[in-house]
């Protein structure tokens, strides 16, 4: 059970490229960390980081208070799940999940306990004796977790663990880990590029992109108040949409406009753009954030025709086209808009996000 | 539809997405990285190669350099005290001698024709055994026989077919009328050079019909069905599926055999000792009188230091061909 | 499997019997010949089986002690006297002992040496990886003869003249590069995420190696050790220069000191051939298998 | 899983894997290092009267008390071999010279003079001057007899007569014109055997023809005339190329027949004629190896337009290793060894009378041609009146010089391209030339 800290943590290779820059990270004691973001942001370099598998050469990588940088992972104790599960052909699944602790020379019976044990919670039992080979993804994936629980190690690091199964055994592995993580109680650091995963697992995610942290935070903190327009559209399904204008001071307050289009800000939010007026900027809208209104309000009013409609079960999204952009918009079931209708929706202005154009930053959340 | 609400990858739409993807491509190729992963793996890794390094250098790089040295002495053995340094007169000397490009001239020729043969047979073989009929695990198991015989086993056995006065290869000829009476065989200036090369060709086969079948193998066999929808007869598909994927087979035959063929020794030693009349005096032949009949080291190691020049450019390819992989 | 061939099956039968033919016909002929005497093998147009079959080859290469010669049990006559069996047909099991040894310590040395260079080349990431790759090839191509004059010398200052070291320590440098080449190419083949994995079960470097990669190497290893073997068992210039006694003579040199002895029937001549092929023959068709797989598996990767 | 298995061990444990294998070797190798120690005398000859060689050694250790460790390769490798283990310091005590080879290996110090052993220098008394001639160099005697001849010429008397010829023929050309008359009855494809391999034969049988023309390859201190159309070798070349390729009198394999192949052929009744040293006349006559048993007579030399019966004898002795001569000890032991093969063994020289009487091999012990045990030996295959007009006749190589072997290699190859007709006589003779010249000069 331990307490991992990246203090100024970077990675840089000779011909430039950084693979992480001054990374500060504090992963609490059984803490369930996610790294999101998307390939080569960094993410998987900070979990070999931490397995071991690669130094940490500025900075400095704490366990608790001992520093770890250059030790290498034999003499670490972490525990590491793959996405190609990485099972060892040669050895039967008792053994692949014996070997840790046989490296480490525990007694056979607690070896045999404790393998038996884990066997038992992923009801892996009737397999023990088989080979990888005679098992299918599933299995292999509950054999690489039980290799890795046995051990009950200090940390446990997960590298994409579920993107090599179906949709449907993913869903449902989600849950098996978290169960996992409270029936362990320790540290858990979980490396995914799927926001989904991310948003359900974590106590709290970490999103990364080209070496350097975007933004870290409770989930909702995440979702609600990104703090720039890569995170915002990074997480949320269907992503968020983007609609570049203006800002206009409108006198009574602030205001964002773009054509026929313009969105009045809410007071608190106006008043961080206070005197912006001219500012180019950048209007995020999730597609949740609309409603149905028959009688429009002023300035928050979304209006122009339907691309498209599909209905998902539970409710239904729209395709809009609003001065030029194309939005995606979800509305309940009981909305009636056909193709080629002309709609106009009511936008929940307090939910909006506003970013600056250049910098990409968010306006409203620092 | 730009998007599918079920989609789980985040990265798939709106312009402003597009741009963070290209963005987060950029990353230096994996096997690549100048940057040990970790001190410990530095550590190792240097440990591992101590062996390789330390043998490699003592036997092989070493020598290589002292032969050059060598090469730019007068050492005689049959005047052991007097070796006086010479510059480049033994490289001049061999450049000068008729007989040294007549011997280059051979070995190319050597190599050329050995490796033409064995490429042919060759294929013909692994398309064989890439067929699947009863036998055919046999077949394999015969054509190892070859490959694993000793180069002086192989030297006599052909020594003794090919011998004029006895030899099976007349006895042959003879019951196949092919000739009335017994003919020179190595002895005869005009068949020398054919008669070792089929020699070298028959044990060199196996090893390059092994690496072609490999190259067959892996030719998915999918493009043939594909090929059949499409109407293709065996020969097109032959033509237009087989041959250009066997290419990197060829490639690594070609460059391995002439490698063997260039430096080839023993059937020279054993079949003909270069003779009749220099009918079969190449290079390595060559390198063998200057050092051990004439014990003038100098020139012999001039002369093999030609050769190990003329090997290394060849070797270029193997190098350009298989880095890559490695 | 591609079967796309018209009247297959006779085209296969013909090919097959081609194939058959073309390697087995000189075999034969060498064993055949083998079994015949003096007078026999040298009779026109060739016996192609022999029709008094004799044992007298292998028996003289057989006779294990040599019974004193003296004025009176000594053979007189010509040199050629005595079915033209040479008296150093004794010479033929010892030096045959003498190549064993050598491969032997040969293969132990090489995979000493090359298995853990080719693991490093092929999955830890570290300075002078590149490098010390070329390297390796480029020792790889260094043809054997240009090796010998400085061999040579060296072994003569050694004092390791006549003696066994020399050919197993000039050996490696024939075999080692190919090896690693052979062996990177298989571990290169195997996933990286294994040796991640075997890490943070808590293995060092080398742990990762035995207990990892060599289990699951196992078919190249065995090529390579074939490969290895055979080379030294048939090496034949190097140890024309470095062997100068019974001593220390490996099998291909005394084979070859028959061939260049007129005073030899051709028949011994070929009985000392089969001898000399029967073990590699063995080795190679019994491991079959693992030549075909591992060897090609590194060897198509270059 | 042993602890040595923990990861900063892995160099320690290398070392240790290392050091097992390295000691594995040792201990297999170990055998053969006791062959090293030189204690026995090692005597290295070539592959001939290999069983009379052993037969002589046992005698010799029963009553020295001394070891002798034997080896002998084959002929055609002798030289190549004995050069290597020369130069490689392979334990050598005593061992077969040619006279070819005495100036080479003189001059590259490897074999020792025995001037200093009265004990062997007592025998030159009892040999022909032209033996001790032949084992002398720069005044200094290299060793003492191992057996002495020359080359000779055979028919085959009944082929001879079938073809209705009466005498064997006295010069080259009648043996052409009766070889063609053979051929023309069809008793012989090839009447003439004439073996041209390159082996050490090679330059006897071609000093034979050339000295029996009535050249020479060198003059008389040292320079090349071979080439020269009057003195030189050219009549003797042109009479075998037009041999093998005008008149097919000779087989064109001939370049690949060596000495002892010929003889086999000969001995097979294939040929009419043949050119081999004087002492296979034994082996031809003897029903036990030969078709043509009792058939075999020898005649002089045939003679070219201005030449002679002459023919060229040669020496075979046995010499002593320079590191034998520097150990007091080893020197000793190695002379008592050369005493009992070149000179007497007891009372007699033992081992020259055996020799003659198993292989016919000639001696150059003068009193020997007088002892009636070899003079009845004789009778029985051969004419030993012949044998010594003959041997009369025998001159000495003139091509022996500390360059012999490097030259060898080029005369050999030239002869052959004529032979073959890849060159003319006369160029391929200028090349010989030219090849003894500059070795000469450098």
């Amino acid at each position: 059970m331990a307490r991992i800290k990246f203090e100024a943590v970077g990675k840089k290779y000779p011909n430039g490229f950084a693979a992480l820059e001054n990374l500060n990270l504090d992963i609490a004691d059984k803490e369930f960390l996610v790294l999101l973001g998307p390939s080569g942001c960094g993410k998987s370099t900070t979990l070999n980081m931490i397995a071991g598998l690669e130094d940490v050469t500025d900075g400095n990588l704490m366990f608790d208070d001992a520093v770890m940088n250059t030790v290498p992972s034999h003499k670490r104790d972490v525990a590491m799940v793959f996405q190609s599960y990485a099972l060892y052909p040669h050895k039967s699944v008792y053994e692949n999940i014996a070997f840790g602790l046989r490296m480490r020379k525990y007694p056979k019976d607690e070896i045999d306990r404790r393998v038996r044990d884990a066997a038992r919670r992923l009801e892996i039992e009737p397999l023990l004796e088989r080979r990888p080979d005679q098992l299918s993804g599933g299995q292999r994936q509950r054999v690489a977790l039980g290799r890795a629980m046995v051990r009950q190690p200090q940390v446990f690091l997960m590298d994409e663990p579920l993107s090599n199964l179906d949709a449907a055994l993913r869903i449902s592995m989600r849950a098996e880990i978290k169960q996992l993580h409270q029936a362990m109680q320790t540290t858990f650091v979980y490396v995914t590029h799927d926001q989904a995963e991310a948003l359900t697992l974590a106590d709290r995610i970490v999103v990364m992109r080209g070496g350097v942290v975007q933004q870290i935070g409770v989930p909702d903190e995440i979702y609600e108040r990104p703090r720039n327009m890569f995170v915002a559209s990074f997480l949320g399904n269907p992503p968020i949409n983007f609609i570049e204008g203006k800002l206009v001071d409108l006198g009574s307050g602030m205001a964002v406009e773009r054509g026929g289009l313009r969105v009045a800000l809410p007071p608190e939010a106006a008043l961080k753009v206070q005197g912006q007026s001219g500012r180019d900027v950048v209007l995020g809208l999730r597609a949740e954030d609309v409603v149905e209104d028959p009688s429009p309000v002023a300035d928050a009013t979304l209006s122009g025709r339907v691309a498209a409609v599909l209905p998902v079960g539970s409710d239904q999204f729209l395709e809009m086209e609003v001065e030029g952009s194309k939005l995606f918009l979800r509305l309940g079931k009981e909305c009636r808009y056909r193709e080629g209708d002309n709609a106009s929706l009511t936008i929940n202005a307090n939910r909006l996000h506003l970013f600056d154009k250049q910098s990409t930053q968010s306006l409203l959340w620092a | 539809m730009t998007w599918c609400p079920e989609a789980a990858d985040p990265a798939a739409s709106g312009p402003v997405r597009k741009t963070l993807e290209m963005q987060d491509i950029k990353r230096p190729q994996r096997r690549w990285f100048v940057r040990p992963s970790s001190a410990y793996d530095q550590r190792s890794a240097m440990l591992f190669l101590a062996p390789m390094m330390l043998v490699l250098s003592v036997v092989a790089v070493f020598p290589v350099l002292y032969s050059f040295w060598i090469s730019l002495h007068d050492l005689k053995l049959t005047r052991p005290h007097r070796v006086p340094f010479v510059w480049f007169d033994n490289y001049v000397k061999l450049f000068t001698d008729p007989l040294f490009w007549e011997s280059v001239g051979r070995t190319a020729s050597f190599t050329v024709m050995s490796v033409l043969a064995i490429m042919v047979i060759a294929t013909l073989m692994s398309l064989l055994l890439n067929e699947n009929f009863r036998g055919r695990r046999v077949l394999s198991a015969i054509l190892l026989i070859p490959w694993a015989i000793p180069y002086v086993a192989n030297g006599l056995m052909w020594k003794w077919i090919y011998d004029s006065g006895y030899g099976a290869l007349n006895g042959l000829l003879m019951q196949m009328g092919l000739i009335d009476k017994y003919v020179v065989m190595l002895g005869d200036t005009a068949k020398t050079m054919p008669l070792i090369t089929n020699a070298f060709v028959w044990k060199e086969v196996p090893l390059a019909t092994i690496l072609l079948l490999v190259t067959l193998k892996s030719i998915r066999a999918d493009l043939y069905s594909a090929a059949k929808v499409d109407g293709a007869n065996v020969l097109q598909r032959f033509v237009h599926i087989t041959l250009p994927q066997l290419v990197p087979g060829f490639a690594l035959v070609m460059i391995y055999e002439s490698m063997m063929a260039i430096r080839h020794f023993d059937l020279f030693f054993i079949l003909t000792e270069g003779g009749p009349a220099d009918a079969s005096h190449v290079v390595a032949w060559q390198v063998y009188v200057e050092t051990f009949r004439k014990l003038a080291f100098g020139t012999g190691s001039a002369l093999a230091y030609i050769m190990a020049v003329a090997t290394f450019v060849l070797a270029y390819f193997v190098i350009r061909s298989t880095s890559r992989k490695l | 499997m591609t079967s796309f061939l018209p009247g297959r099956r006779t085209l296969l039968f013909f090919g097959s019997l081609l194939f058959a033919l073309y390697v087995l016909a000189p075999i034969a002929w060498l064993v055949s010949s083998s079994f015949q005497s003096e007078a026999e093998i040298t009779s026109v147009p060739p016996h192609w089986v022999p029709e008094q079959p004799t044992l007298e080859n292998f028996a003289a290469i057989f006779q294990f002690s040599e019974e004193v010669v003296t004025y009176e049990n000594r053979k007189q006559g010509d040199t050629a006297t005595g079915g033209f069996i040479p008296s150093t047909a004794v010479n033929l099991l010892p030096s045959m002992k003498n190549s064993f040894i050598v491969a032997l310590a040969v293969v132990v040395l090489n995979l000493l040496v090359s298995v853990p260079a080719a693991y490093a080349l092929a999955k830890i990431r570290f300075i002078g990886r590149t490098s010390s790759i070329y390297f390796m090839l480029s020792t790889r191509v260094i043809p054997d003869i240009a090796l010998v004059v400085p061999f040579f010398l060296f072994v003569q200052k050694l004092g390791l003249m006549d003696n066994l070291w020399a050919l197993i320590i000039t050996y490696l440098a024939i075999t080692v590069p190919f090896s690693i080449f052979i062996l990177t190419g298989y571990f290169e083949s195997l996933p990286d995420e294994l040796d991640k994995a075997a890490r943070v079960d808590g293995c060092s470097r080398l742990q990762t190696l035995v207990l990892v990669y060599l289990p699951l190497a196992l078919p190249s290893l065995v090529a390579v050790v074939l490969f290895t073997f055979l080379t030294s068992w048939n090496e034949f210039l190097l140890a024309l220069m470095f062997t100068q006694t019974p001593a220390s003579q490996t099998m291909p040199i005394v084979v070859a000191s028959f061939t260049s002895d007129f005073n030899i029937s051709f028949s011994f001549i070929n009985a000392a051939g089969v001898m000399a092929i029967v073990p590699p023959v063995i080795i190679a068709i019994m491991f079959e298998r693992y030549i075909v797989s591992g060897l090609t598996a590194g060897a198509v990767k270059g | 899983m042993s602890n040595i298995w923990n990861g900063d061990a892995s160099r320690r444990d290398f070392l240790k894997l290392a050091a097992a294998a390295g000691a594995a070797g040792t201990g297999a190798l170990s055998l053969d290092a006791a062959a090293q120690a030189g204690q026995p005398i090692n005597f290295y000859t070539w592959s001939a009267a290999v069983d009379l060689v052993k037969s002589h050694l046992t005698a010799f250790e029963s009553s020295t008390g001394l070891k002798v460790n034997y080896n002998n390769a084959p002929w055609a490798q002798y030289r190549d071999t004995m050069v290597t283990k020369f130069v490689g310091k392979a334990p050598l005590d005593v061992m077969w010279v040619s006279d070819s080879w005495l100036p080479e290996w003189a001059e590259a110090g490897w074999i020792a003079p025995i001037d200093g052993f009265p004990s062997l220098m007592k025998y030159n008394a009892d040999a022909d001057t032209f033996c001790n001639e032949s084992m002398r160099y720069k005044g200094k005697q290299y060793g003492l007899t191992y057996y002495t001849d020359y080359m000779a010429f055979f028919y085959d008397e009944e082929m001879l007569k079938k073809a209705g010829i009466k005498a064997p023929p006295t010069t080259w050309d009648e043996l052409l014109q009766q070889s063609l008359k053979i051929k023309g009855a069809g008793l012989s494809e090839y009447p003439m055997m004439l073996s041209m391999a390159r082996e050490s034969w090679l330059i006897e049988f071609l000093s034979a023809m050339v000295f029996s023309n009535g050249g020479r390859f060198t003059d008389a201190d040292g320079a090349a005339v071979m080439a020269d159309p009057k003195r030189g070798a050219h009549q003797a070349m042109q009479w075998v190329v037009d041999a093998v390729n005008k008149h097919k009198i000779i087989s064109p394999a001939c370049v690949e027949t060596g000495e002892l192949n010929g003889l086999k052929a000969f001995g097979a009744g294939n040929h009419a004629f043949a050119l081999l040293s004087r002492y296979r006349v034994r082996t031809l006559n003897d029903p036990k190896q030969s078709a043509i048993a009792g058939r075999v007579k020898q005649a002089l030399m045939p003679m070219g337009p201005g030449g002679s019966h002459a023919t060229v004898g040669w020496m075979r002795f046995h010499g002593m290793s320079t590191q034998a001569a520097a150990d007091k000890t080893r020197a000793a032991n190695a002379a008592k060894l050369i005493e009992w093969f070149g000179g007497k063994a007891g009372s007699q020289y033992q081992f020259q009378k055996m020799l003659f009487s198993d292989l016919g091999s000639g001696f150059g012990v003068k009193e020997l041609f007088r002892d009636p045990e070899v003079q009845a030996n004789y009778k029985k295959y051969s004419d030993i009146a012949m044998y010594e007009a003959q041997q009369k006749l025998a001159r000495k190589k003139d091509v022996i010089a500390p360059w012999f072997g490097e030259w060898d290699e080029v005369n050999g190859t030239a002869w052959q391209t004529a032979v073959v007709g890849k060159s003319s006589v006369a160029a391929a003779l200028k090349k010989s030339s030219e090849a003894w010249n500059d070795l000469r000069k450098s």
